[in-house]
């Protein structure tokens, strides 16, 4: 492990983070095929080889405690924060049991009760909210931050710029997350980007960032544990930006065919559970047999459980199509209960 | 009963709710120090403090959506936005964000966000800040919009849209700001659903909302000289629209004439025509008429602003050909 | 005449005016190197470079501005904004800028800018991917609004919207445009306002636009089984709609069913209805009816979703119902 | 003067100059009068204390050539790009002979034969404007550069991040100026914005930037130079921040109780006409007296021609009021000429 560290995880949470990741993978290994089988419908954004963003980040945060929102690419951090995997796989199978009741889908995963505040399709929509919600958390005076998860192409987007401003004058407690895949879709970050550095750009409001290795888990939970820190400290928001990549399309339509195979492959030569694995073999914690064994668990697990749980659970009836629109039998719409 | 102006009874609204909950907040352009363009939020800077008093950059999106996030967690946001024509620039927030986020999360979050913007064509502001934006409004599920013509529903329905747990926008208008009318000394919550007969009547109906409500009464001034009786109805909300209401009047009166600021296309009242065709065809002795602004831009020249936008004139011109006369 | 798809049938168009005039320019976010997300600029950014064919930044009001600002001086842009629901973004530019810059010139500049978007309810995108906002486009004046409905308006619209001096939206479907159907194969051109009569039938007049027209043939199919020959009013014009083309039908057949695939409130349905009630009252035989998607954010499960927007069963059932059977 | 000036003005220019400024500040005052007087309406956003900065800009380039655009502040910049104050009095009075015909107002002076692209109202909007009209300039080659502009506040709206990257990422030929008076309406700078230095923002486009006195014409001048150099000979765009102070209210609706009365007296020391003008007095190239005879030779040019032009114009008809929704007679909307 990387000694300049400064704030390092134990064995035993580097072995659970390893099974977190893997089990990340697996999952949406899974649900690629479940959108060939067409089981899911929609749009479907995997997280595949950006694993150690979602896990090094939420680590270091109190899931439960801490707000988290993030955009379409968000069934990890759903389950990161808390989220029932089950729920989440059933939701995008469009069930009653699902998250969202089978109303959201893929894009829109909320866990409320875990205080996973939502998936947005809308690429820069989260940044406000997130803001809001800090804004939310100042006024109550507790000592919860929000964390925002968004892509690189999304800084590009006028409410980045909006929000972050907001975010560093009022001092909110907010973290920005950038997940920098290199990629928005099809478009390489410098064909849309004059400044390809995201962590450069936060210097316009004065807002304190850095820019690590996303695909090191260490290294993004250390980086993270500070920057939470100053967050949680009452010094306004943080922005971190985490280099990684997306091993597949954009979305499921999406063949990757603008990228250079020589650039897929020496990023996949940095596959982060691959690092932590090879991590914890060095160490002795671990051998490959155990690593495979847990890799056959995990698949056992979300083939008997989860897609079980997905496949047999009924849809939202009928009658749920026009429930949610407006808030039922709210007294104010008569004017007060009186 | 006081007498009290269109803003005060939005700054009182705005007040009896921050002192009662320290949850409320307000936020937008030069609303705290300076006290809002229309003195909305005057005083309340100083009696709040900076926190929940919040004059925002000139960021129409961001701090919509900065709102609408606040209010995920318990924050009851009031925003202004400055002028209508600004909303355009929220729109984003507004529709994808508050009016959809309860549905699609299956109903765990709320988005009990109010957003009150004065509208309409005022003084001369040119074709920028002449917006008439109702109908963009009320067309998207998801999302209450309200209107109030007189001071007691800018007090009432801020009131119960500050308590409502779905997001509410509030139509204002530029020229309504110093209008006065009684506002009840207690506390008073309109209903956001439903409507107001402003004056009864049994020839015709003459539908209004927000600023056309006066030149709905005016036009029933001139009209009951010429015999003719016209019931007034208030549209007070306009997501969801009160069918019941309409249905009824335009049952009793048969005739309906419809009066908008706003340009004709699907506009209000082209949705309200829709409804009576719909609820009560064949209530009808003769077919509804819209009376609305010419489909331009708003002009400079006062002129031709004036020729631009209706007037009771124009009202009472249409009922009288309704009635052959 | 070729057999062509909806996208084969846009590609077409922009290549033609992009290889007539260097000034025809394409912008949006992946229509260059990646040939656009339904391939309407497929093969373009290889035939005329990055400067003619560009891919955007996620920054849907900065693009659109700035075709705006560059159609001011000459340059000819085709705007790509990937699916409508990111257009909430853009309508400050749209709305605020290219639909009144003409007149608040007084006739100085044009802003002969086309905006394309694909809306509409395709499969399973869920509430924030599902807008139909042609309503919305249709609403502001200086705006000419067209939808196509198979691949030969889609060519010819786009055809005439590029050399036409005003701004045009022109509002796709995303389930369209694997639609096949014949196109000229010499150039043509596409009127930018009118009706298309899509079936002729003296019974009733189903008015569609868009992907609706094709619920409203299929059900007219159906219809024609029971005896009813119903007429089918393409409405590719929705901004300025065809009055005249709307007035005609309805008083050929004397009944009239609007079939929108959007919500109710202030869509194309209660405009075509006050349009009706305008213009042919007293040629209706029975109330026009509007086959209108359930006024809700569209939900992700697919039962449900088809069960939010109109079929062609619905628009039959309406038809049966008014014929009393 | 400032000896470190690098481009300097002739003393026929100062004089020149002199008398443009001067003018400005007393047509805007007239201006003031007039809606008093109830000849204007609408909203009126009066430029006095401000006219180093256009007028120093656009001294700079090249008008007429360069395109300009604006915010609704915009009279100075219409007439020193040259539109006849003649049609912007006549517009402001809401005549047919007006810039518009008296449609536009005084937020939406244009002056397309000059080049000059307008006044918008929304603020914020120009920037995306501004960077397609450079888009136009360098799809049809020619040397020209496009001039843009805009407040410090509006500076906050995401038009600016969006344009300013796209502008970067581009090379377009835009300069961007920003008229930094400190205020947006009654909210100070401070409180709107995480960076008060607007030309330290642009960093995050890589867009040079500089920062400079707009009261004094010589070194607006100056910058202006070399800020339109940078741009017209292909580099891209730049921004440039002129430091100055809006002596009057907003808009004619506000009272600047706001704004304390030293930070007034304060900048009234530097008022930009009257550094111009001791500049000239004290290298003896005008007397106190020159002056005076000068201020009310503009005067009465002001009443005499500008005020009665305006009074005795005719309004537009009423035919006019759908005149210009959408272009007349254009034959692509019956699908071609034939
Ligand atoms: C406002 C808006 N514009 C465009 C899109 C289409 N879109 C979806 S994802 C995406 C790329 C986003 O890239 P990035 O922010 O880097 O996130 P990543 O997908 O790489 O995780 C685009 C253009 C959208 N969903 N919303
Ligand atoms: C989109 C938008 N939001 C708000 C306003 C209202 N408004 C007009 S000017 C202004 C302040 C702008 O300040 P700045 O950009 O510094 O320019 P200045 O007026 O100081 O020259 C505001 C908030 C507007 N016209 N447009
Ligand atoms: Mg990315
Ligand atoms: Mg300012």
């Amino acid at each position: 492990m990387n000694s300049s560290l400064k704030n390092t995880l134990s064995v035993e949470s580097h072995k659970r983070l390893l099974r977190e990741m893997l089990f990340a993978r697996r999952f949406e290994e899974r649900c690629y095929e479940a959108y060939v089988e067409r089981k899911i419908g929609g749009f479907l954004h995997l997280y595949c080889g950006e694993e150690a963003c979602a896990h090094g980040v939420i680590e270091a945060a109190r899931p439960g405690h801490d707000y988290i929102i993030t955009s379409y690419r968000d069934h990890i951090h759903a389950i990161k924060s808390g989220v029932d995997p089950k729920a989440v796989m059933a939701e995008l199978f469009a069930k009653v049991t699902g998250t969202c009741k089978g109303l959201g889908g893929s894009m829109h995963i909320f866990g409320v009760d875990h205080r996973f505040m939502g998936g947005y399709a809308l690429v820069g929509g989260p940044f406000p909210l997130a803001a809001g919600i800090a804004k939310g958390i100042k006024m109550k005076g507790g000592d919860e931050i929000c964390i925002c998860f968004l892509g690189d192409a999304a800084n590009n987007q006028g409410t980045f710029h909006e929000s972050l401003n907001m975010a560093a004058l009022w001092e909110l407690p907010v973290l920005y997350v950038c997940e920098n895949n290199l990629y928005g879709i099809g478009t390489r970050i410098d064909r849309s980007t004059a400044v390809v550095d995201q962590y450069k750009r936060v210097s316009a409001y004065n807002i304190p960032s850095r820019q690590v290795d996303g695909q090191d888990i260490d290294v993004v939970y250390d980086a993270a544990v500070d920057a939470i820190e100053h967050v949680r400290s009452g010094k306004g928001p943080y922005f971190l930006e985490l280099m990684t990549y997306r091993y597949r399309g954009h979305s499921m339509s999406d063949s990757n065919a603008y990228r250079e195979k020589a650039e897929e492959r020496r990023w996949g030569e940095r596959d982060p559970v691959i690092i932590l694995r090879d991590r914890l073999i060095e160490a002795g914690e671990m051998t490959l047999d155990d690593y495979k064994k847990l890799d056959h668990e995990i698949l056992e697990q979300i083939e008997d459980e989860i897609i079980r749980f997905a496949e047999e659970s009924p849809e939202p009836p009928l009658e749920m199509l026009e429930k949610y629109v407006l808030v039922e039998n709210d007294p104010w719409v008569r004017g007060g209960a009186g | 009963m006081a007498e009290m102006m269109f803003w005060e009874a939005v700054r009182r609204a705005h007040d009896e709710e921050m002192a009662r909950d320290p949850m409320v907040i307000c936020m937008g352009e030069d609303i705290g120090v300076a006290g809002g363009t229309y003195k909305a939020t005057k005083g309340l800077y100083d009696k709040y403090g900076p926190e929940r008093v919040i004059d925002t950059p000139i960021s129409e999106n961001g701090f919509t959506g900065l709102a609408i996030g606040a209010s995920f967690i318990g924050v009851r946001p009031i925003v202004e936005i400055m002028s209508v024509n600004f909303a355009w620039l929220a729109m984003d927030q507004l529709f994808n964000s508050a009016a959809k986020v309860h549905y699609m999360s299956g109903g765990q979050l709320r988005a009990p966000v109010v957003v009150r913007s004065p509208g309409g064509t005022a003084h001369q502001l040119g074709a920028q800040h002449s917006a008439r934006m109702e109908k963009v409004f009320m067309g998207i599920a998801g999302l209450r919009v309200v209107t109030p013509s007189n001071p007691r529903q800018a007090y009432g329905l801020l009131k119960s849209a500050v308590r409502c747990d779905d997001p509410v926008f509030i139509n204002e208008h530029e020229l309504m700001y110093n209008l006065k009318g009684e506002v009840p000394d207690e506390e008073y919550f309109m209903p956001l659903e439903g409507s107001e007969i402003a004056r009864e009547g049994r020839d015709v109906t003459l539908f209004g909302y927000n600023i056309s409500v006066h030149w709905a009464l005016q036009a029933a001034d001139v009209l009951a000289k010429h015999g003719i009786e016209a019931e007034v109805v208030d549209l007070f909300a306009l997501n969801p629209i009160d069918r019941e209401g309409i249905r009824q009047s335009v049952s009793k009166t048969h005739r309906a004439v419809i009066v908008e600021e706003a340009e004709p296309p699907v506009g209000v009242g082209s949705e309200v025509m829709a409804i009576i065709n719909e609820e009560c065809f064949f209530e009808l002795d003769a077919p509804p008429v819209r009376v609305s602004a010419k489909n331009v831009p708003i002009p400079y020249n006062h002129k031709l602003e004036k020729a631009a936008i209706p007037s009771p004139d124009d009202v009472v011109r249409a009922v009288l050909k309704m009635f052959g006369k």
